[in-house]
């Protein structure tokens, strides 16, 4: 399958106050055709400013790409100024944010606010952007659109605006969606609909996604591949299977075992102690070392590189590499591993 | 909607009749006669006549009660120093120019200030966005009759592009409207550039970004009508404090307003005339906090549908 | 005062004036001038103030008026023939047949009979129509207390062109006194059918002098055109004046400058940058200003009623000083209370005022009387208030006077009470006041304007004087010397030697107002000593 | 069931809120239950379903609309007096959702924790005031450091344990923990939980736990109580409300957990939950089970015995 | 790389024991939240020069009156009308030199009368300069600037007046800083008693909401309702005018803003959750309110104290333009603008002076208010 997006080596820095903040350090990755990647990891490490990266979102003066290339469609993102990138934005890629109850204007018909991306990108008429807008209240799952259209957000529930925003990320059919945590703010119920919706959407129009969540659980559901950030890099990425069933960064493993399973009974839950790095100065060597419980000596040195575990699986983690120890994973990781192993070893 | 409204309409009734109480008993406790301006040459007996004809030797609550019986029919005495002339007329009279100007003023403030303000924000943290700053600053910052001194001096004095007062024609009106839209322009500018830039970093704008929308667009379409609203809530107060209190201006460019009017009133005691503006302005108040309110819910959908600010 | 410099510029002015004859002779003679407030009122009987005594003056006409400068001269009565009784006690007026008013209607002796039965009606409730008429004309204090008929007033009208007044005391000043707005006749029919809005506006106004008002806009100002049913119209010469109402001195230089404005007073700090202007004119009031030392005050009489006291004060302050700052001007610092050319000797022609330097300014002399007042009343520190009103002018007032008195009196302190005119006169009227500055304005031409204000017990005795001796005099004066005009100039005179020798008031200037006037304005460059300002009858615009 | 003594009873319960336009908002309609001694009880449900007005009523923060909240044999909705309400002040304590709302950012932390014991007089002097902060900042697992410092200085997961050593300082029996660890990040929420859990071994605590996070509820919680709009519709021991749903609500709300494993995920199916077949009139909590309560009718009630 | 690749030794894959507590350090030094705010507008550089500003006037303002022999009320006739003069300042223009505009027939006829006019004589002239030959807009004169030595006509060669004189030959300097004291002793004043009213008034309402704050709003309505002038002429003429009165008028209407503002904010966080804790504490309302509101809505009021000492400023000096101020001779900003406003054309430096002080305030006020809004805000903070 062709990669329809392939980011390499993407820097992005603010300016602020405390100084010069490395938001994301170097990212690579690529997304092809109709398949979903997720994005993990801790708040702050990066995912939001990737992907408003990916949109040409990041605010200047402040906001910089110092260094990296987003290709798409054969054109380099990062280097497309303002004019040509508001083409691309909501016509090739558009994006979902986290929280409905802010992301709709206010003081807007819920109506106009489809419409606007598609009057705007694929020059229709009024008449056809409502024909079209009803068409996608419909698709997205709102009853009486005809109604809808014409009352603003706040008459409308979260559930209910968070598909509003999905119709309009979805308006001229895009080629990449990018959804930042668009199911955070909401009940489990309605985030198991959402989800389902997108899927839906997915497979009838062929769009790749970028889904970016902190909840595993989301990600196991929804995700193709997954991608997991910390301190401004993808520190491992693999498929869904990769990453849940063979983790190999001591941080996937410290994600996957702080969430209990429903029947999980330790009596202490994994936790990854102490907090995120300051990406104003980012630590020497591996960023997440001060956090490691199997950190190395090397860790504190130098960052590690990308290693290979499969085709489809990498990680930067020291542990991979050849001199390094052997190390069993913990065993809530372990367990969870060797469960789903068994019955993988059982089905196959 | 129409509960609403009449609710409101009882709010603005009790509230007036407390500001119209309020004031009556406040003139009753202020010092000096209005029958003295003569020097001195009134007897006592005379003034005693005088008294008797104003109806001003009754006991206080009838006084009160008979100038609150005038005032639903509308009436509100003669002034007792235009002799004979109704309070009523001299207010009709007066309130004209002074709401011509003031609305001038402040569509005209209002609408620059607003632009000024955006202009800010957009170029937040470039020397655009300082000088804007500091002109609103200085818009606040100098006293209105220096600036009206000066714009007459030199634009009609000494340049002659302006007449030097008079409230004739509408190029009469340009050098007034101007000294006063000063201070209105500034705060305008001032309040739409920190809400312009709380709208602009939020994520309704942020979608509307994703969506490909133009900077234009972003701006007017998406932006304006959030700003605003907060920007309604200074814009009310002020509208009546232009249309009222516009002294200064008025006394410098000789605009036969209701301002000045009042100022005079109050220095040779004429009490009709003080209740009677007092009234009007506060007539005035209650009405522009009800269309402000109601402006409101045009620009906020939100509020429209609870059925008005409630606080 | 202005004479010199006027002959050089009108022959500039003839010269350049010829190629535009004709121009000038079609254009309208339309005087445009400003008035610091609208007219209050335009009921004669009705006015109180100077504006509207003005405006009634330029629309109506009485017996007589005042030419500039303030030389009375036949109105609607021929003057020369006007007869008076030996007693001075019955006036006969023969009226001109040819009089008018502005509708056409004659103007005859009843409209005079009725025009001041109107003033004295307690039901119209006119201020001046009292305190002129009251104890003067026969049965007006009567009539105004309610207890005979306004119809019983002693004035009549035997035919359609005499009328005749009875008065209660001889009254030497008559002449001047009839200017005076309450005596103006009034068309009865006119009147009452206006009822209520009677000279509310131009259309209820029934003109019977030079000019009629056409318009009145309220605080906007005001238009008068020729009225060309007026018996003497041939003879003026205006157009038209038109009035703007301008409150703000600057704007007022500034509708000047641009040649709005054909004429207008300047304020004091405007003198300064005028002064030297070929333009300017300074004029003389027959008004002077005062210090009042309050002896009758709540706290302080003790003080104000010992003699070295007051003179202290007196002598304390500088006159020119207070001129300089407060009209910046060329007004006259003065010792006297009667204004100097405003009243002469009846035979000899001299000025009334003799300029008395009794109480001039002496540091010196002050510092002497403040001492032994001290010692007398045995203080070293004493505080006195200053009441004053709250305008620039006012202000400037109290300042002045607080920094000369404290500065050349040791021990003592001036607080300065600033409030806004009604509440000041109202102090005044109470004598809720210690110090105060006041002026006085005479109501007609004799020094018993002036003169009688500090009799025991007078109306507007605010100070709280009384001298038994002074009191004599005036009492004589307006009794059995009325009809002998020298003993009566002579008495007056004593009666002002003594009260300056008391140091009852502290006087502080003769006041002059400045304009800048377009040359071709003519006949405005004299005030009236009493009554309307100005006499725009005789004014022209000669370009 | 270890523990049988009951330190909180519920009984009948309701909470209306009366509002401008919609009249009256019935955020918590009549519930009942007990909670007994060192226990974690759970209360789950969908947004907005009345789980903080619930416990925010039962720790007096609302004038309850009526019904009876029982706290160690006492009502604490009785006319109580100043001094008992500050002595029920000390006993039940609460921790909060939002750790940025929660802590007043103009204190430092150690006035945050000392507020109790300046309100209540626990600590006769400063230096032993300093001490106590000093201890319980140890006991959540931060440093004497932290005492001067402001609460902005602080990361989420290190503000909940701040929230929590505040509560913890005067010395409660019972704690309402409301939604403790929703706004954390995952691999924070698991050091909060921890804390949790090891104080109560420590201390013998009883929370009241509330969460919408059903994975993390079954893990700390002994029983659990499913609330929907006002009401509890089921209450059982965890394991039994996991493994034995009844309620379509509850059916419902276990299918949508999102699992971290991709192959439970591949198989998922969704139980939807139609709120038309909701009918709260005709229905009551009735026991189906030993401990294994339902909103029902009697029909219903029946259908589930069998 | 390539190169580092010999030096991945055994050792360096060591694995090595990280202290559980190690994390839990705070990476950022310890600040409170003032000095993390007052660090945050120090970067602000138009803040800190608001302040400096506002602290260079304040301290002239002190100290300047003692810079010279003048007093505030020290009348000298001789000396009135003085521009001002600065010992080696005389590049600056402060060289005492006063130019008059004087008109007349000829040159000459202008000339000899601004020497009649204004008492001058012919030598001390220093400069004359035709400005407007004859035309029709001006009479047919001349108008001549003339440029007078008139410290030397006046005999006052070694006599300097920084500001020059007023119309009482009082020294300016003087009575600008005097005047400055008062402006912003009105202005603090009425800024500290709007605060105290406006906070604890907007607290309370806030706080109790309900039926209390019902009233209290309809209180406010009312009181808006009716003209600021009416209040203020009554409370002037109820107690004696002067400072005070000034003051308390200030006061009774000044308040109203704050009030709304801190009602508002007050509403807003009541129900935040660390109120909330601090009630189920057993917190009383009174700890409540000053403990916890009030704290946080600090900033909300420390900024719109900003804006109520300019305005009050400001208010001070309008109520001196009707009249209605400060009593001679004390003077305000406001006043000594308003007196030289009357004179500006003729000795401008008399208006310059104040209105650049009061100007320079403002916008030191307004900028350093803007600054501190940001560096207040809670958004701001990272
Ligand atoms: N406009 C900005 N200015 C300064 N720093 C920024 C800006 N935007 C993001 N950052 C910083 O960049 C880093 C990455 O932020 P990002 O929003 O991408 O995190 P995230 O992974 O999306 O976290 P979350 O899960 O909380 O959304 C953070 O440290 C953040 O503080
Ligand atoms: N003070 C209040 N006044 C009016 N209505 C309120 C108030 N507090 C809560 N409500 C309403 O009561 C209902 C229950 O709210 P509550 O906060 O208890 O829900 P919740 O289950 O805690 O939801 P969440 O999961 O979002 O925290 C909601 O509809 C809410 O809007
Ligand atoms: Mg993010
Ligand atoms: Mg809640």
């Amino acid at each position: 399958m062709e990669n329809i997006l392939d980011v390499n080596n993407l820097h992005v820095t603010f300016d602020t106050y405390g100084g010069k903040v490395q938001a994301v350090r170097g990212v690579n990755f690529s997304l092809k055709k109709g398949e979903t990647l997720a994005i993990v990891g801790e708040s702050g490490s990066g995912k939001s400013v990737t992907t408003k990266a990916l949109m040409g979102l990041i605010k200047k003066p402040a906001g910089k790409i110092p260094e990296g290339e987003i290709l798409f469609d054969g054109k380099d993102l990062a280097k497309l100024n303002e004019k040509q990138m508001q083409k691309i934005r909501g016509k090739d890629i558009s994006m979902i944010f986290q929280d409905p109850m802010t992301s709709l204007n206010p003081t807007m018909k819920i109506g106009k606010q489809i419409m606007e991306g598609l009057i705007l990108h694929q020059k229709k008429s009024k008449q056809e952007a409502k024909a079209r807008a009803l068409e996608l209240l419909d698709l997205v799952g709102i009853p009486n659109p005809e109604k809808r259209l014409n009352q603003y957000p706040h008459q409308f529930s979260g559930g209910m605006r968070q598909r509003v925003v999905i119709a309009i990320a979805l308006a001229c059919n895009p080629k990449v969606l990018i959804a930042d945590e668009p199911t955070t703010a909401l009940d489990v119920t309605i985030q198991a609909q959402i989800i389902e919706l997108m899927k839906d959407i997915q497979s009838k129009m062929d769009t790749s996604i970028i889904f970016i969540t902190h909840d595993l659980g989301v990600v196991a559901n929804v995700a193709d591949r997954v991608a997991v950030m910390y301190a401004g890099k993808i520190v491992e990425i693999g498929t869904v299977d990769d990453v849940f069933y063979n983790p190999k960064h001591p941080y996937t493993w410290g994600l996957l075992g702080s969430m209990p399973t429903v029947d999980s009974t330790e009596e202490k839950l994994l936790a990854i102690p102490g907090t995120p790095p300051d990406l104003i100065s980012p630590p020497k060597g591996d960023a997440f070392a001060a956090r490691n419980e199997y950190a190395l000596a090397i860790d504190f040195e130098e960052e590690p590189p990308m290693f290979k575990v499969s085709d489809t699986h990498y990680a930067a983690t020291w542990l991979l590499h050849e001199n390094a120890p052997e190390i069993e994973p913990p065993p809530a990781v372990k367990k969870r591993m060797a469960g789903i192993a068994g019955e993988e070893g059982s089905q196959s | 909607m129409a509960k609403y409204l009449i609710q409101r309409l009882i709010y603005m009734i009790i509230t007036l009749f407390i500001i119209i109480t309020a004031t009556f008993f406040l003139m009753k406790i202020m010092p000096g006669s209005p029958f003295n301006n003569l020097g001195g040459k009134i007897t006592e007996e005379q003034q005693a006549l005088l008294e008797e004809k104003y109806g001003l030797d009754d006991p206080v609550p009838v006084q009160y009660f008979k100038y609150l019986t005038g005032i639903v029919r509308g009436d509100f005495g003669v002034s007792f120093q235009y002799e004979n002339r109704p309070v009523t007329d001299m207010l009709l009279e007066r309130i004209g120019p002074s709401a011509e100007l003031g609305a001038q003023a402040l569509i005209i403030g209002a609408v620059l200030g607003i632009i000024l303000g955006m202009i800010a924000a957009i170029k937040h943290n470039t020397w655009i966005d300082y000088t804007s700053n500091i002109v609103a600053v200085i818009g606040i910052s100098i006293p209105s009759f220096v600036f009206a001194g000066l714009l007459q001096y030199y634009l009609a004095v000494k340049w002659r592009l302006f007449p030097v007062s008079f409230w004739e024609s509408p190029i009469h009106t340009v050098l007034p409207t101007i000294a006063l839209m000063i201070f209105p322009m500034a705060i305008c500018a001032r309040f739409m550039r920190t809400e312009m830039l709380e709208v602009l970093g939020s994520d309704y704008i942020e979608l509307a970004r994703a969506k490909g929308v133009s900077n234009g667009s972003i701006m007017f379409k998406h932006a304006l009508r959030n700003a605003l609203i907060p920007v309604i809530t200074v814009l009310g107060p002020m509208t009546v404090s232009l249309m009222t209190g516009t002294l200064v201006i008025e006394q410098i460019f000789a605009v036969p307003g209701i301002g000045e009017q009042f100022v005079s009133s109050i220095n040779t005691n004429d009490y009709p005339v003080i209740m009677g503006t007092t009234i009007l302005f506060a007539v005035l108040f209650v009405v522009v906090i009800l269309i402000v309110d109601l402006l409101y819910g045009l620009i906020d959908p939100r509020i429209r549908i609870t059925g008005g600010g409630k606080d | 005062s202005t004479g010199g410099d006027n002959s050089s510029q009108e022959d500039t002015e003839e010269e350049e004036g010829n190629t535009d004859t004709d121009t000038v002779t079609e254009e309208e003679k339309i005087l445009r001038i400003s008035s610091t407030s609208d007219i209050p009122t335009m009921d004669p009987i009705m006015t109180e103030d100077n504006v509207s005594t003005q405006w009634i003056d330029t629309v109506y006409e009485g017996l007589y008026r005042q030419a500039p400068g303030g030389e009375i001269v036949s109105g609607i009565a021929k003057m020369e023939e006007t007869e008076v009784s030996e007693d001075g006690l019955t006036y006969t007026f023969h009226l001109r047949d040819d009089a008018k008013w502005a509708n056409g209607d004659p103007v005859t002796a009843q409209d005079f009979v009725y025009g001041w039965q109107r003033a004295v009606n307690p039901d119209n409730g006119s201020f001046y129509g009292n305190y002129l008429m009251s104890g003067k004309i026969k049965n007006a204090a009567q009539i105004f207390a309610g207890e005979l008929a306004p119809e019983e007033l002693g004035v009549s009208a035997p035919d359609e062109h005499t009328f005749v007044v009875e008065l209660e005391v001889p009254v030497p000043y008559f002449d001047s006194y009839v200017i005076n707005a309450n005596f103006l006749p009034a068309h009865q029919e006119f009147v009452e059918a206006q009822g209520d809005n009677f000279s509310l506006s131009p259309e209820s106004i029934l003109a019977n002098g030079p000019y009629k008002m056409t318009s009145w806009k309220a605080e906007n100002g005001w238009e008068l055109v020729k009225n060309e049913e007026y018996w003497d119209a041939e003879n003026v010469a205006l157009d038209g004046i038109s009035v703007k109402v301008l409150k703000e001195a600057d704007t007022r230089l500034s509708n000047y400058e641009t040649g709005n404005l054909d004429r207008v007073t300047l304020s004091g700090s405007q003198v300064k940058d005028n002064q030297t202007s070929p333009e300017f004119q300074s004029l003389n009031e027959a008004s002077t200003f005062y210090m009042k030392m309050n002896q009758e005050s709540a706290e302080k009489s003790e003080y104000m009623q010992n003699y070295n006291f007051r003179m202290a004060l007196s002598k304390a302050f500088d006159k020119q000083a207070y001129i300089d700052v407060v009209y910046g001007n060329d007004s006259t610092p003065v010792n006297y209370f009667v204004p100097a050319e405003f009243v002469e000797h009846p035979e000899t022609g001299e000025d009334f005022q003799t300029g008395s330097d009794l109480l001039a300014f002496d540091k010196e002399a002050a510092q002497e009387y403040w001492a032994k007042a001290k010692e007398e009343l045995g203080f070293e520190e004493v505080t006195l208030s200053f009441l004053s009103g709250d305008t620039d002018v006012a202000k400037d007032i109290s300042e002045i006077m607080k920094t000369e008195l404290e500065k050349n009196l040791e021990g003592l302190t001036i607080e300065t009470v600033n409030v806004p005119w009604a509440q000041q006169l109202d102090l005044m009227r109470t004598k809720e006041y210690e110090l105060a500055v006041s002026g006085w304005v005479p109501d007609y031409k004799d020094a018993i304007s002036f003169i009688d204000i500090f009799v025991t017990g007078g109306e507007n005795n605010d100070v709280g004087y009384s001298n038994e001796e002074y009191d004599a005099l005036v009492k004589s004066a307006k009794n059995e010397l009325a009809l002998d005009p020298v003993a009566r100039f002579e008495a007056l005179q004593e009666a002002e030697k003594i009260l300056l020798e008391d140091a009852a008031i502290a006087p502080i200037l003769q006041r002059k107002t400045s304009v800048l006037a377009k040359n071709y304005v003519k006949g405005l460059d004299q005030l009236n000593p009493f009554s309307n300002n100005y006499s725009f009858k005789y004014v022209d615009i000669e370009k | 069931m270890k523990q049988q003594e009951k330190i909180l009873e519920v009984k009948d319960l309701k909470q209306h809120f009366h509002s401008g336009k919609n009249g009256v908002i019935k955020a918590v309609d009549g519930i009942s239950f007990d909670i007994y001694r060192g226990e974690t009880f759970g209360l789950v449900g969908e947004s907005g379903c009345g789980k903080s007005t619930t416990g925010r009523t039962i720790i007096r923060l609302y004038n309850a609309t009526s019904g009876e909240v029982i706290f160690n044999g006492t009502n604490v909705h009785g006319g109580k007096s100043k001094k008992d309400l500050k002595a029920f002040n000390r006993q039940m304590q609460m921790i909060f959702q939002d750790p940025y709302a929660s802590l007043n950012p103009r204190m430092t932390v150690k006035d945050i924790i000392a507020e109790g014991m300046d309100i209540h007089g626990l600590a006769k002097s400063d230096k032993e005031k300093t001490e106590r902060v000093h201890e319980l900042l140890e006991t959540v697992g931060l440093n004497k450091q932290h005492a001067s410092r402001y609460p902005h200085e602080f990361s989420g997961g290190q503000r909940q344990r701040i929230g929590i050593a505040r509560a913890l300082a005067v010395d409660p029996e019972f704690i309402i923990a409301d939604e403790p660890i929703s706004a954390l990040d995952v691999s924070i929420q698991a050091q909060v939980v921890n804390l949790l859990k090891e104080l109560q071994q420590e201390r013998g605590l009883t929370y009241l736990f509330i969460a919408h996070d059903l994975s993390m509820v079954k893990y700390i919680s002994d029983r659990i109580a499913v609330m929907y709009a006002g009401r509890i519709v089921e209450l059982a021991e965890s394991d039994e409300l996991y493994n034995n749903p009844l309620h379509s609500y509850t059916k419902s709300l276990l299918s949508a957990i999102p699992v971290p494993d991709p192959d439970f995920e591949r198989n998922r199916k969704r139980v939807a939950f139609d709120p038309d077949s909701y009918r709260p009139e005709d229905s009551e909590l009735r026991e189906v089970s030993p401990g294994h309560w339902v909103l029902c009718t009697s029909e219903e009630y029946k259908q589930y015995q069998a | 790389m390539d190169k580092a690749k010999n030096e991945y030794t055994k050792e360096k894959f060591q694995r090595v024991h990280v202290r559980e507590e190690l994390g839990e350090e705070l990476t950022r030094p310890q600040l409170s939240y003032w000095k993390d705010a007052w660090l945050r507008l120090a970067k602000n550089k138009g803040a800190i020069g608001g302040l400096v500003v506002i602290l260079f006037i304040v301290a002239i303002a002190l100290t300047g009156p003692l810079m010279n022999d003048y007093s505030m009320d020290d009348a000298n006739y001789d000396a009135a009308y003085m521009p001002p003069k600065v010992k080696g300042l005389s590049w600056l223009g402060l060289d005492g030199m006063q130019t008059y505009e004087v008109q007349g027939t000829t040159v000459e006829d202008a000339i000899q009368r601004g020497l009649d006019g204004y008492e001058i004589e012919e030598k001390y002239v220093q400069n004359t300069e035709v400005i407007e030959e004859p035309n029709e807009g001006n009479d047919n004169y001349y108008k001549v600037a003339m440029e007078v030595d008139i410290y030397g006509a006046k005999g006052l060669d070694d006599t300097y007046y920084w500001f020059g004189t007023d119309s009482m030959g009082r020294d300016l300097w003087t009575r600008i800083w005097k005047g400055t004291q008062i402006s912003l002793y009105i202005g603090v004043l009425a800024a500290m008693i709007d605060m105290v009213i406006g906070v604890l008034y907007g607290g309370i309402s806030g706080y109790y909401g309900g039926r209390t704050d019902n009233i209290m709003q309809r209180i406010i309505e009312v009181l808006s309702g009716i003209p600021n002038l009416v209040i203020v002429i009554l409370m002037i003429m109820l107690l004696s005018p002067g400072l005070l009165a000034i003051t308390i008028a200030l006061t009774i209407t000044g308040w109203i803003g704050m009030a709304r503002i801190v009602r508002g904010q007050v509403l807003k966080l009541k129900n935040q959750e660390f109120v909330l804790a601090a009630r189920t504490l057993g917190a009383n309302d009174k700890r409540v309110l000053m403990k916890h509101l009030i704290p946080n809505v600090l900033s909300v009021i420390i900024i719109n104290t900003m804006f109520t000492i300019p305005s009050a400023i400001f208010f001070e000096s309008f109520l001196s333009f009707i009249g209605l101020g400060l009593q001679p001779p004390d003077a305000s900003l406001g006043t000594l603008i308003d007196t030289a406003f009357d004179d500006y054309r003729v000795y401008p430096y008399m208006l310059l002076f104040p209105a650049l002080i009061i100007s320079l305030l403002m916008i030191g006020f307004n900028i350093l208010a803007d600054g501190l809004r940001d560096a207040l805000d809670p958004k701001m903070r990272r």
